[in-house]
């Protein structure tokens, strides 16, 4: 059991974003109103965003902007500069869950436009008819 | 065997694929139209013919159209089996397009450039299945005249077409995906290879018994063409449509495929030795005689005639299925024989029942009573083509009968010899009354006077075929010469 | 429905959460992802880019590439958000 | 011009054609067609350069901006994905040509705006199938969602609400596969797939492994809609703008395909999937026969041309799952071999279906009555794309099924061979149930239908895959033998 705690402590970061992405991921499948469910999408993105973050982090290291001459001169401890790869590909990452976030709240105007809800039971309910 | 490479087995087979081309062009043109199919019927039986004499002295053509499968070619070859079967076809494809016009134009039929057209195709793909040089080629054609001949069967375009048309593919089509292609696929598993090899490719695999047990059944009930009880449904189904299309692809093309491609897999896939060696024989003939037995009986029961020839073919294609499965060299130049003989002789039965139909409108046996009279060409020839049919001297049938029944002693299962004379008085007990209500019965009250012979494009064809019932029995030295060839006699 | 939801979501977490028993601790400088690409950049970014911010230099320079199919992204999101609300002329 | 990034310009020509069709296009509807047209033709012609570069002096990789991998982003051009941009460009090209006077019609005054997704979305599959770097997968693959929402919301009625289905399911995916990228980058700080190939086998990382590799594939299983994963792509597919189905049908689940195979074989190996977990392999197999049977059934109820279609669309995504999943050369072959025929198919019958839908309006089955009379030529080509639909040589679609049946017997999963049998069956069902009410009319209806086809511009393509249907099957052997043998990952 001793084991185990200090395994969920030595690795906190992934539990809580698991569980963030998990609230994220029951929201897209179990709701039923449609905005619910993009908000849900983003959360799990978020989530999925720290997570990698949190990767790159490294105890007593600093941010990844360095003093060029320096550098040029005298080298860099890797072991002193955050590990700069997961920003890069999170920043990525952002924009393509901002551009989905755009073009889903645009599908949801024509859907409220036509449906005038965005429940999805309403929704159905008036299809059905 | 030395096979030449040759164009002109592909030449056999597309004259007609291509002249579908010009038949459907001259569509508002009828006499072109049926100039262009007469034209290419008898280009068919000189191109099939001029390569008779090479095979007559033992050699052959091939040609391959295309590399599709590893050991396994698109690929055409003429040998003696394919020789007889490619002979029988196109002969009788000259003589149904003949009786086509005259049927077709006296009964004023809508859609005839697609009728003549799909016919067409068929007659190409019956060629190519005569002339597949392995199984997958043979598959290839099999389908194409399955689906050349939907058209046919559903030319009337009505209810009743339209749910004979689907009874129609879902036998034929559903029986060779789900039976054929499977058991193809294992053999090529097995065998690495699917030619059409004397003495088979199955017995270098090294598969077990009921393996091959299961290919075999597999392959029997894949080719439904062939009838084989129980999945004989469609060819009464099949009734619906005009009387040429049963006659020539319901009396001799399509039924024949199916019969055909049976007897090349047990004699070039499985080879009769390896049949013999693990006795899968008597699979093939339990199978056939109960559907001989059975057909039999059946066709006593039909009123419509039409019907009545469709129960008779499917009981006289067991006896070729038959033949083969009894696996002696007499017993499948027997079986082999029977496609011919069968052939000209329930051709000449079905252009009659088709000159009955044009000529007085009738379609039930119990209201032909007198026709024998005013129609007596036509019932003369019917009662030649039965008498061929039930294996009377002096008719083809005879000879194919008599070499069967050789063969059912020398396999020693004289059961079958049973069968065989069982059967014959059965086919005897469902054609005689037909002909004696035609000659012996007087007309119905109130019967219109009228009825005479059909036109002379009917009549003709039929007392040719009628003949050469006849004529096989004393010269059928051609058939019987590449029939024991094909066996290795 | 829901319960069906509630049951996915507590499955994918817990794979999710056993995926994470072979990973490193929370910021351990000897972690893969700490030592392998990651230091070959911070070392080797300043002298071949000129690029005083890894993060830039990486996103413009090395993974260029992934930045331009970025910005087409957005190009997509944008395009794709005018055409649906505009209403077709016909 | 060199020929060494001649896949470069392959890519580049419907990218920046993109940028012009929405600046010309507005200026007029007039350039859009030329710009279309040109810059996929061109893509064409490059992307046979492509291969026959590939064929004749092996595989490349390339390297973007000169930064050696596992640094920079690595693409990489084998048989395999040379093969796909051939596929991609041709199929594109041919849909093309019919999506032009089908958008004209459904989307007055949107042109510019559809075909500029349309051109990037095509884009996006070409850089799909080019990549070597796990991360910029991930990047496309959302370019190539993005631009298939916007696609398909464009359509009328129901559409929106099924576009914002499938972005929620699609957005999963995607979260999914990035999560499964993000594992794997954890565990061995790679991105490049032939790094993280090399890697993986030295670390013990079971677990994380395991996850990774269960993620990236739900994500895209879901983004390839194999059962029961599948319930966004029929409503998608069947309410999209004709003209946007005619491309999304044929390639976005057979790129998705080609990415679940490029990712198992280059990232994961062969001797970790198959060799090492071979539950995990036989289960996969037993799933892709539930895909077929239960996708055939479904599609059995369906009364509409086009949903029916879609359910095709979904066991045929089965028979390749399971193909790939059968390990064996002869199964993968055919699998691959099938992501080639059937992309053909689905679009020789989705082209069938937009001209009929030109002319005719709905496609429910009850509108189809006499249409061979009505449309010879259109329902030709659409029974040649049914007959390899139910694999009856020498059409195509016969070849690939063959390779995946025999492999299925190769590798005795005899369940996965029935359910092949099964949906070919039900195919012939399905396919002989719409030609008989094209071909017979109804009941006492003798008038004299008038000729009306399609015009020229979608008769054309529609032809020309049909008899591209044909030409594949009869060539299959030197198809195979020549390009899909050689693209077979190594150890097959």
């Amino acid at each position: 059991m001793e084991q185990f705690l200090a395994i969920i402590i030595a690795k906190y970061n992934y539990w809580l974003y698991v569980v963030l992405m998990m609230i994220g991921f029951y929201a897209m499948i179990g709701k039923r109103n449609l905005v619910k469910k993009l908000i849900g999408m983003n959360i799990f993105q978020t989530a999925i965003i720290l997570m990698f973050v949190s990767a790159g982090a490294k105890y007593g290291a600093k941010i990844p902007i360095l003093n060029k001459h320096e550098v040029l001169e005298h080298g860099v401890r890797a072991a002193q500069v955050v590990n700069p790869l997961p920003h890069v590909l999170m920043l990525t990452a952002i924009v393509v869950s901002v551009s989905v976030t755009g073009v889903a709240l645009a599908i949801l105007q024509r859907i409220y436009r036509e449906y005038g809800t965005l429940e999805e039971d309403e929704i159905l309910e008036k299809l059905g008819r | 065997m030395s096979y030449q490479s040759s164009i002109w087995p592909l030449a056999a087979v597309l004259i007609s694929l291509l002249g579908a081309l010009p038949i459907l062009a001259s569509d508002r043109r009828p006499n072109l139209r049926e100039s262009w199919t007469i034209l290419i019927a008898f280009g068919k039986v000189v191109i099939v013919a001029s390569m008779l004499p090479t095979v007559l002295n033992g050699g052959g053509f091939v040609f391959t159209i295309a590399e599709v499968i590893p050991n396994v070619p698109i690929q055409l070859r003429v040998d003696a089996m394919g020789m007889f079967f490619a002979l029988v076809a196109s002969i009788l494809w000259l003589f149904t397009s003949l009786y086509s016009i005259g049927y077709m134009r006296a009964l004023d039929e809508h859609d005839q450039t697609r009728y003549f057209a799909s016919f067409a195709v068929a007659i190409s793909a019956t060629l190519g299945v005569a002339f597949s040089a392995n199984l997958l080629t043979l598959y290839l054609f099999y389908e194409m005249l399955s689906l050349s001949t939907y058209p046919l069967v559903t030319h009337h375009q009505d209810a009743e077409a339209r749910t004979s048309g689907r009874k129609y593919l879902t036998y034929i089509l559903g029986t060779s995906i789900g039976f054929a292609l499977p058991a193809m696929l294992i053999t090529y598993q097995l065998a690495g290879t699917l030619d059409f090899t004397q003495g088979g490719i199955l017995a270098a695999s090294g598969a077990d018994a009921s393996t091959l047990a299961l290919i075999l059944v597999l392959f029997i009930f894949g080719f439904a063409k062939a009838g084989i009880m129980p999945f004989h449904g469609w060819l009464p189904a099949a009734m619906v449509a005009p009387t040429p299309v049963s006659s020539f692809l319901h009396g001799v093309a399509v039924v024949k495929v199916g019969v055909f491609s049976i007897l090349r897999v047990i004699f070039h896939i499985f080879g009769p030795d390896l049949l013999l060696q693990v006795h899968l024989g008597t699979v093939i003939t339990t199978l056939a005689s109960a559907t001989i037995l059975i057909a039999s009986l059946v066709a006593l029961t039909q009123d419509n005639l039409k019907r009545r020839l469709a129960y008779s073919t499917i009981g006289q294609l067991s006896y070729m299925v038959l033949g083969a499965g009894m696996l002696t060299a007499v017993g499948m130049t027997g079986g082999l024989l029977h496609i011919a003989m069968h052939a000209f002789g329930k051709i000449t039965l079905f252009f009659c029942a088709g000159a009955i139909y044009v000529a007085a409108g009738k379609k039930y046996i119990s209201q032909m009573d007198g026709l024998g009279k005013r129609m007596p060409i036509t019932y003369l020839a019917f009662f030649f083509g039965s008498l061929s049919i039930i294996g009377m001297p002096p008719f083809g049938g005879f000879i194919s009968k008599w070499n069967l029944a050789t063969g059912a002693i020398e396999s020693g299962q004289l059961i079958l010899l049973l069968v065989l004379l069982v059967s014959s008085l059965l086919n005897a007990l469902y054609f005689f009354p037909i002909v004696y209500r035609g000659f012996f019965m007087p007309a119905a009250e109130g019967e219109p006077d009228g009825i005479k012979e059909a036109p002379l494009f009917c009549l003709i064809p039929l007392s040719i075929t009628a003949l050469c019932s006849l004529g096989l029995f004393f010269w059928p030295g051609l058939f019987l010469r590449l029939a024991r060839m094909a066996v290795g006699l | 429905m829901k319960a069906l939801a509630l049951v996915a979501t507590l499955v994918t977490g817990a794979i999710l959460l056993y995926g994470t028993m072979d990973f490193p601790a929370f910021g351990d400088p000897n972690a893969p992802a700490a030592v392998h690409l990651s230091n070959n950049y911070i070392e080797q970014a300043v002298a071949e880019t000129h690029v005083p911010n890894l993060v830039t230099a990486v996103l413009g320079d090395y993974r260029g590439y992934d930045t331009m199919f970025e910005t087409v992204v957005i190009y997509c999101a944008g395009l794709a958000v005018v055409s649906v609300l505009r209403r077709s002329k016909s | 011009m060199t020929t060494s990034n001649l896949h470069m310009y392959v890519l580049a020509a419907p990218l920046l054609t993109a940028l012009f069709v929405n600046m010309l296009g507005r200026v007029s509807r007039s350039y859009v067609a030329p710009l279309v047209l040109g810059a996929l033709g061109f893509s064409t012609l490059a992307s046979l350069g492509v291969l026959s570069r590939v064929l004749d002096q092996g595989s490349y990789s390339y390297t973007v901006g000169n930064w050696a991998p596992p640094m920079g982003i690595e693409l990489i051009i084998d048989p395999l994905s040379a093969l796909m941009l051939v596929l991609i460009s041709s199929v594109a090209l041919l849909a093309s040509f019919s999506a032009l006077p089908m958008v004209a019609k459904e989307q007055a005054g949107k042109e510019h705006l559809f075909f500029t997704l349309y051109l990037i979305l095509i884009a996006g599959l070409m850089g799909l199938v080019m990549t070597g770097d796990a991360f910029n997968l991930y990047v496309l693959l959302e370019i190539t969602s993005i631009t298939t929402y916007g696609l398909i919301a464009m359509g009328k009625g129901r559409a929106p609400l099924a576009s914002f289905n499938y972005i929620i399911m699609g957005s999963i995916g995607a979260c999914f596969y990035l999560l499964g990228v993000g594992y794997l980058y954890i565990l061995t700080g790679s991105l490049n797939m032939a790094d993280i190939a090399q890697i993986l086998p030295q670390l013990g990382g079971d677990a994380a492994m395991a996850t990774a590799l269960c993620f990236i594939l739900v994500g895209l299983w879901i983004k390839m809609a194999l059962f029961p994963l599948h319930g966004w792509l029929p409503n998608a597919y069947s309410l999209a703008p004709t003209g946007a189905g005619l491309l999304v049908a044929p390639l976005m689940t057979k790129v998705t395909i080609y990415l679940m195979v490029r990712v198992m074989f280059s990232i994961f190996g062969a001797d970790y999937l198959f060799v090492q977990n071979p539950l995990v392999q036989s289960g996969m197999v037993w799933l892709a026969t539930a895909a077929i049977i239960c996708a055939s059934c479904l599609a059995l109820a369906q009364r509409n041309l086009k949903r029916m279609l879609t359910y095709i669309i979904i066991a045929e995504v089965g028979y390749m799952v399971g193909g790939v999943w059968l390990a064996n050369s002869t199964g993968l072959s055919g699998a691959i071999l099938h992501i080639v025929n059937d992309a053909l198919m689905t679009l020789c019958l989705f082209l069938a279906a937009a001209a009929i839908a030109y002319r005719v309006g709905s496609l429910d089955f009850d509108n189809l009555q006499g249409l061979y009379k009505r449309m010879p030529i259109t329902m030709a080509a659409f029974t040649v794309g049914a007959f390899s639909m139910i694999g009856i040589p020498p059409t195509a679609g016969f070849f690939s099924k063959w390779y995946l049946i025999l492999g299925g017997i190769e590798a005795g999963h005899w369940e996965y061979v029935v359910a092949l049998l099964f949906s070919s069956l039900i195919n012939a069902i399905l396919f002989f149930r719409i030609i008989a009410i094209a071909y017979f009319r109804k009941e006492g209806d003798h008038a004299r239908l008038q000729r009306e086809e399609a015009p020229l511009i979608m008769q054309g393509p529609l032809i020309l895959t049909a008899a591209t249907l044909i030409v594949i099957g009869l060539g299959s052997g030197p198809l195979v033998r020549g390009i899909i043998k050689l693209a077979l990952p190594v150890g097959f």
